[in-house]
């Protein structure tokens, strides 16, 4: 590795399921005012680069990374767009800072969400065109598909998936900046409408719009700031196919394989015990269950057991989506995946007010792409 | 610091055609397995994946390259499409080489793909909706709008004729009627021919502009270590640079491309060039409409602003002249499927540093060029200053 | 009025309409042109096999995705039409998102000589319990209504 | 040589498609939004159903931005204040067009042109139509200004301007 890269700054906008108040532009600019503000920098003088993740379809824009640099002080800057999750634009900058080429780069990703009036048509647009679309589906069928998998290979129940929107919607209530804390049982969520059989409307994660700006800086360049730097040990991407055939139902191969990149590069070997804590997609709660033991953050099959006992809430041994991760946050499309990562920053920096969690010195924030991809990114951050 | 050294050793590439039977998918997998033979790599050397490709509004696939992925060898493997907009194609490269010189990975296959004909009732329809929504869209914009009023700009500003600009498209598809892929080759195209063909948006006229196509390329890159174990002809990759602008384009000053100069300016500073008209041998600058050429070589500092076109008319940039320009042919005569189309330009690049251009090869023995891409609202630039 | 730099009212806020306005028109490629030809005028579902990673691809590909090898059309071999059930569920919404008055089930199904699953319709009989691993067939329009697509098969039918 | 490094891709004729020699599958994407305007787009919207420009200064540079926006993407700071701008305005640029966005012939040519709005910084404009002006006597410089429509007609929309014409 070249060099070593730390988060110096943080800010947000939102998280609300709608933000009339504000367009896109001023949603980022306010969160990106936050975000220089906590890292004490100049945009227009101390910052080399600027990355978006952002994704046509969610814009409703051709071309959207047109529109990126203004709100951001990167007018006539060095600045692209991942057409990816945040996590995968903090992935870029992190490159470009461990290459010398840069020393400080800025990386934003936000929804608006709300401002979608056709969003299950926009998702089954990225269904193949010949073999998958046709069947004109509402794409919820495949999350519907992957769970009753993973129940038909006895990985996990529907009690257990319950467990986890309990659990996540309670987790909620404490974050100021979740848009769908809530306290319901195990009963309300079974019994919630059905979306694709055995997934209820409750074990679906409803979106919210917001904005997240995070400032990154080499080791170097970071003691010279204010703010209280967040080391970023490792991040790690993959896909697994585009493919319903060929695409691995049961095991979160793009979680595993995200997740072994991430560990290689922040040198971590016994992920359970060297990781306090982690914030990981649940866009459905079977997706927590799905993603803890890719992750190798609970032993195989036990995911469900653990969260039923508590092993997974604020008190347990390995707590999990402590902001209420998006099933109380709200998916933030494009930018869930950074979302994840703030609450890592926050809570290593002793930043979480009511929620926060004793003497952590290690997380690990995970993303996933949502319907129909198998794409995940991960990203071990320690204070 | 001194930087990690990063090498191209591969290029494949897809033959440019106006309607594709191939999916995408395919296309990618057509560019891929060309690329990967051509430096006998097989995917397993290969430890990540970079991927190009423009509007999802072209190839009518939402989160395209997602979908693309498994054609592009990404199975299994770290993949990141980075995006801007036309500066897509060579930005791919620039994202390529901070993927291998982080020393996260040892290579990284940069693939770029389009498939624009799927779009309908026509692939233009896709550049409808790249306008501001609040306040251009109602106005029922199209894309020669935006490069008919640069064009016009940069006309006025210098006195040019469309002659002088004209000449631009003569020498890119004549130079387009040696390369195997190219859509609009055309060894007999004249000057009247351009000047006379159906005028679409004043000053734009038909042969000004390049063809909507379908297509895509790929390249190998590989950190010094392995890259000269792969190829005895590595062809380092010296410098790369982007840079984008303000996206209120009614207030700038369209005349001239100041996001290529800053572009250039980072490209040339990390591969330590100060005269860039000395120490460039080849230029592929970015030419989706005749004056595109003449506006990027100013911006790249090759020609002092609105020379370019003088420098054209005395020949300088014929493939044979002191500063080949455009030598693969270019978008113009090639083809612009938009993304694959400016790696396309890296490819060259490649292929004539390594004298295997064959019927292109430039004379002499260059040592060093640069490709640049363009994009968005006239707004990005992407270099890539290439070596051996 | 509105303020200078927050706005006051609900009823101050706006917002403008728009669209993306393209539709567009696919070719199966170069696979999925032959897999669907077949389908329509020989009623026969192919697969592709990568013999060297040993996965047999439904629908058939141009390539392995695994070691990005060619599958030349001596890699085909006819599959299924009977599988077993692999997954399944039961769609209550539309693309609208609005409740789908009969929801529809759909199943994810491993033909016979294929390596993974494919996606269609699945028609149940009346009280029989679903449950995975059960053996299906699919079920193909008649000849004469086969356009070359996917919707050629109608449905899963369980066997 | 590269020559070996292309693949031989399969080209299609429109022909293939009309003849059916092809299978397609098409597919109307249903993509649809209400995009929040947000303050300083509003703003601008509401005040054009009035019949008039505004821009926004920013205290730093001393700029009147102009479309407005709520921050300075210079100094990168909020901007200050509302300003009142003219309905003239100078053309920057402009193109003469005859082919409508999916290349169908016009029959009337459209004149779109960036127009610098007086009272706003040097340069500063937006993207709209020219009227009542014979195309080939466009210049660039020539003074014009907005033709609105009747408060009546009028809806908060850029086309609330009907177009710019020349100052006789």
């Amino acid at each position: 590795m070249n060099r070593t890269v730390e988060i110096v700054g943080v800010g947000w906008s939102g998280f609300r399921s709608i933000t009339p108040d504000q367009s896109y532009k001023e949603l980022i600019f306010e969160a990106a005012t936050r975000a220089y503000a906590d890292a004490g920098i100049d945009p227009r003088y101390d910052v080399q680069g600027f990355v978006t993740a952002a994704e046509d379809y969610h814009e409703g824009t051709s071309i959207y990374d047109e529109y990126t640099p203004d709100q951001l002080g990167a007018a006539q800057r060095p600045m692209h767009t991942i057409a990816g999750d945040g996590l995968h634009a903090l992935a870029a900058a992190y490159m470009q800072i461990a290459s010398g080429l840069m020393d400080v780069v800025v990386v934003e990703a936000h929804s608006k969400a709300s401002n979608i009036l056709s969003l299950p048509h926009i998702t089954a647009f990225a269904e193949d065109p010949t073999f998958e679309r046709p069947l004109a589906l509402h794409p919820i069928a495949l999350a519907g598909l992957e769970m009753q998998a993973l129940i038909n290979s006895g990985r996990i129940t529907e009690e257990e998936c319950a467990g986890v929107v309990v659990k996540n919607r309670r987790n909620a209530t404490r974050n100021p900046s979740a848009a769908h804390g809530i306290e319901v049982t195990s009963k309300d969520v079974l019994a919630s409408p059905p979306l694709a059989s055995p997934l209820t409307s409750l074990m679906a994660a409803p979106h919210a719009d917001g904005a997240l700006v995070f400032v990154l800086a080499d080791t170097e360049r970071a003691r010279t700031l204010k703010g209280n730097p967040v080391r970023v040990r490792g991040v790690g991407w993959a896909t697994d196919t585009p493919a319903l055939d060929s695409r691995d139902w049961t095991g979160g191969r793009y979680a595993r394989k995200a997740a072994e990149m991430a560990y290689r590069v922040a040198g971590i070997h016994t992920p359970g015990r060297e990781i306090d804590f982690a914030e990981v997609d649940d866009s459905f709660a079977h997706k927590e269950l799905l993603h803890l033991e890719a992750l190798d953050l609970v032993p195989k099959g036990r995911a469900g057991e653990w969260t039923l006992q508590g092993q997974t809430a604020p008190s347990g041994s390995m707590p999990v989506n402590i902001s209420g991760g998006a099933l109380g946050e709200g998916s933030l499309l494009d930018a869930t995946g950074l979302s994840r990562a703030l609450e890592v920053v926050l809570q290593l920096r002793g930043q979480a007010g009511p929620r926060q969690l004793p003497h952590v010195t290690t997380g690990l924030a995970f993303g996933w792409r949502g319907l129909p991809t198998t794409v995940g990114v991960a990203a071990v951050l320690s204070a | 610091m001194t930087m990690r050294r990063v090498a191209v050793v591969g290029a494949g590439m897809t033959k440019f055609v106006r309607r594709a039977q191939e999916t995408g998918r395919e296309l990618a997998w057509e560019a891929t397995s060309k690329a990967l033979e051509s430096c006998e790599m097989s995917i397993d050397q290969i430890e990540a994946v970079v991927m190009g490709t423009g509007p999802d509004a072209f190839d009518g696939v939402h989160m395209k390259s997602e979908w693309l992925a498994d054609g592009a060898g990404a199975w299994g493997k770290p993949c990141l499409r980075g995006y801007v907009g036309g500066g897509t194609g060579v930005f791919a490269a620039a994202q390529g080489w901070y993927h291998v010189a982080s020393g996260l990975f040892d290579t990284c296959l940069v693939v770029c793909e389009e498939k624009m004909s799927p779009a309908q009732p026509h692939p233009q329809g896709a550049f409808l909706t790249i306008f501001d929504s609040f306040i251009e869209r109602p106005l029922g914009p199209n894309l020669l709008w935006i490069f008919a009023l640069e064009m016009n700009a940069y006309m006025q500003r210098y006195g040019l004729r469309k002659e002088d600009i004209a000449q631009v498209a003569v020498k890119n598809k004549r130079n387009a009627a040696d390369h195997p892929a190219s859509l609009l080759g055309d060894r007999n195209i004249t000057l009247k021919d351009i000047l006379e063909s159906e005028v679409m948006a004043w000053p734009v006229q038909r042969l000004d502009v390049s063809p909507v196509t379908d297509g895509a390329v790929a390249v190998v890159l590989a950190a010094d270590n392995v890259a000269r174990r792969v190829t005895p002809q590595p062809v380092w990759i010296e410098g790369v640079g982007w840079n984008l602008d303000t996206a209120y384009w009614t207030d700038r000053d369209l005349s001239y491309p100041t996001y290529v100069e800053e572009a250039a300016r980072m490209a040339y500073r990390m591969a330590g060039i100060t005269e860039p008209r000395q120490q460039i041998h080849i230029a592929e600058p970015y030419d989706p409409f005749d004056y595109k050429e003449l506006h990027h070589l100013e911006g790249l500092m090759l020609f002092p602003k609105g020379k370019a076109p003088e420098a054209t008319a005395l020949g300088i940039t014929q493939r044979n002249g002191d500063l080949p320009v455009c030598p693969s042919g270019g978008l113009l005569g090639v083809g612009n499927p938009i993304a694959a189309a400016g790696l396309m330009k890296v490819a060259e690049l490649f292929w004539q540093l390594r004298g295997e251009a064959g019927g292109r090869q430039v004379p002499g023995d260059p040592r060093r060029g640069v490709a640049q891409a363009w994009g968005d609202l006239m707004q990005v630039g992407t270099v890539v200053v290439m070596g051996k | 009025m509105v303020p200078a730099d927050r706005l006051e009212h609900p009823t101050e806020a706006r917002t403008w309409k728009g669209s993306i306005p393209v539709w567009h028109r696919y070719t199966a490629g170069i696979a999925g042109e032959r897999f669907l030809r077949v389908l329509k005028e020989q009623g026969k579902i192919m697969g592709a096999r990568c013999g060297a990673c040993e996965v047999t691809y439904v629908p058939p590909r141009m390539y392995c995705e695994r070691c990005l090898k060619p599958l030349p059309d001596a890699s085909w071999k006819e599959v299924g039409p009977r599988g077993e059930l692999v997954s399944f569920t039961r769609v209550y919404l539309d693309l609208d998102g609005e409740q789908l008055k009969t929801p529809r089930w759909v199943g994810l199904v491993r033909l016979e000589g294929a390596s993974g699953v494919l996606l269609h319709y699945l028609q149940l009989p009346e009280g029989v319990p679903l449950r995975p691993g059960i053996q299906v067939e699919a079920v193909l329009k008649p000849a004469g209504e086969r356009r070359g697509s996917i919707l050629d098969i109608e449905h899963w039918k369980v066997v | 040589m590269m020559d070996q490094w292309v693949y031989s891709t399969t080209g299609l004729h429109e022909k293939d498609f009309e003849t059916g020699r092809v299978l397609v599958e098409t597919w109307k994407s249903k993509a649809e939004y209400a995009w929040d305007a947000g303050i300083a787009m509003g703003r601008f919207l509401e005040e054009l159903r009035c019949g008039r420009l505004v821009g926004r200064r920013c205290n730093s540079c001393h700029r009147v931005l102009f479309p407005p926006r709520m921050f300075c993407e210079q100094c990168f700071r909020p901007t200050a204040e509302w300003v009142t701008l003219a309905e003239t305005g100078t053309v920057m640029t402009y193109s003469i067009v005859h082919v409508r966005w999916d290349m169908v012939r016009l029959n009337q040519p459209q004149v779109p042109a960036v127009v610098a709005i007086d009272g706003a910084s040097q340069g500063m404009g937006i993207l709209h139509l020219l009227g009542e002006v014979v195309p080939e006597s466009v210049k660039m410089g020539m003074r014009v200004q907005a033709v609105w429509k009747t408060p009546e007609e009028r809806e908060g929309s850029i086309t609330d301007i009907r177009y710019f014409k020349p100052i006789s």
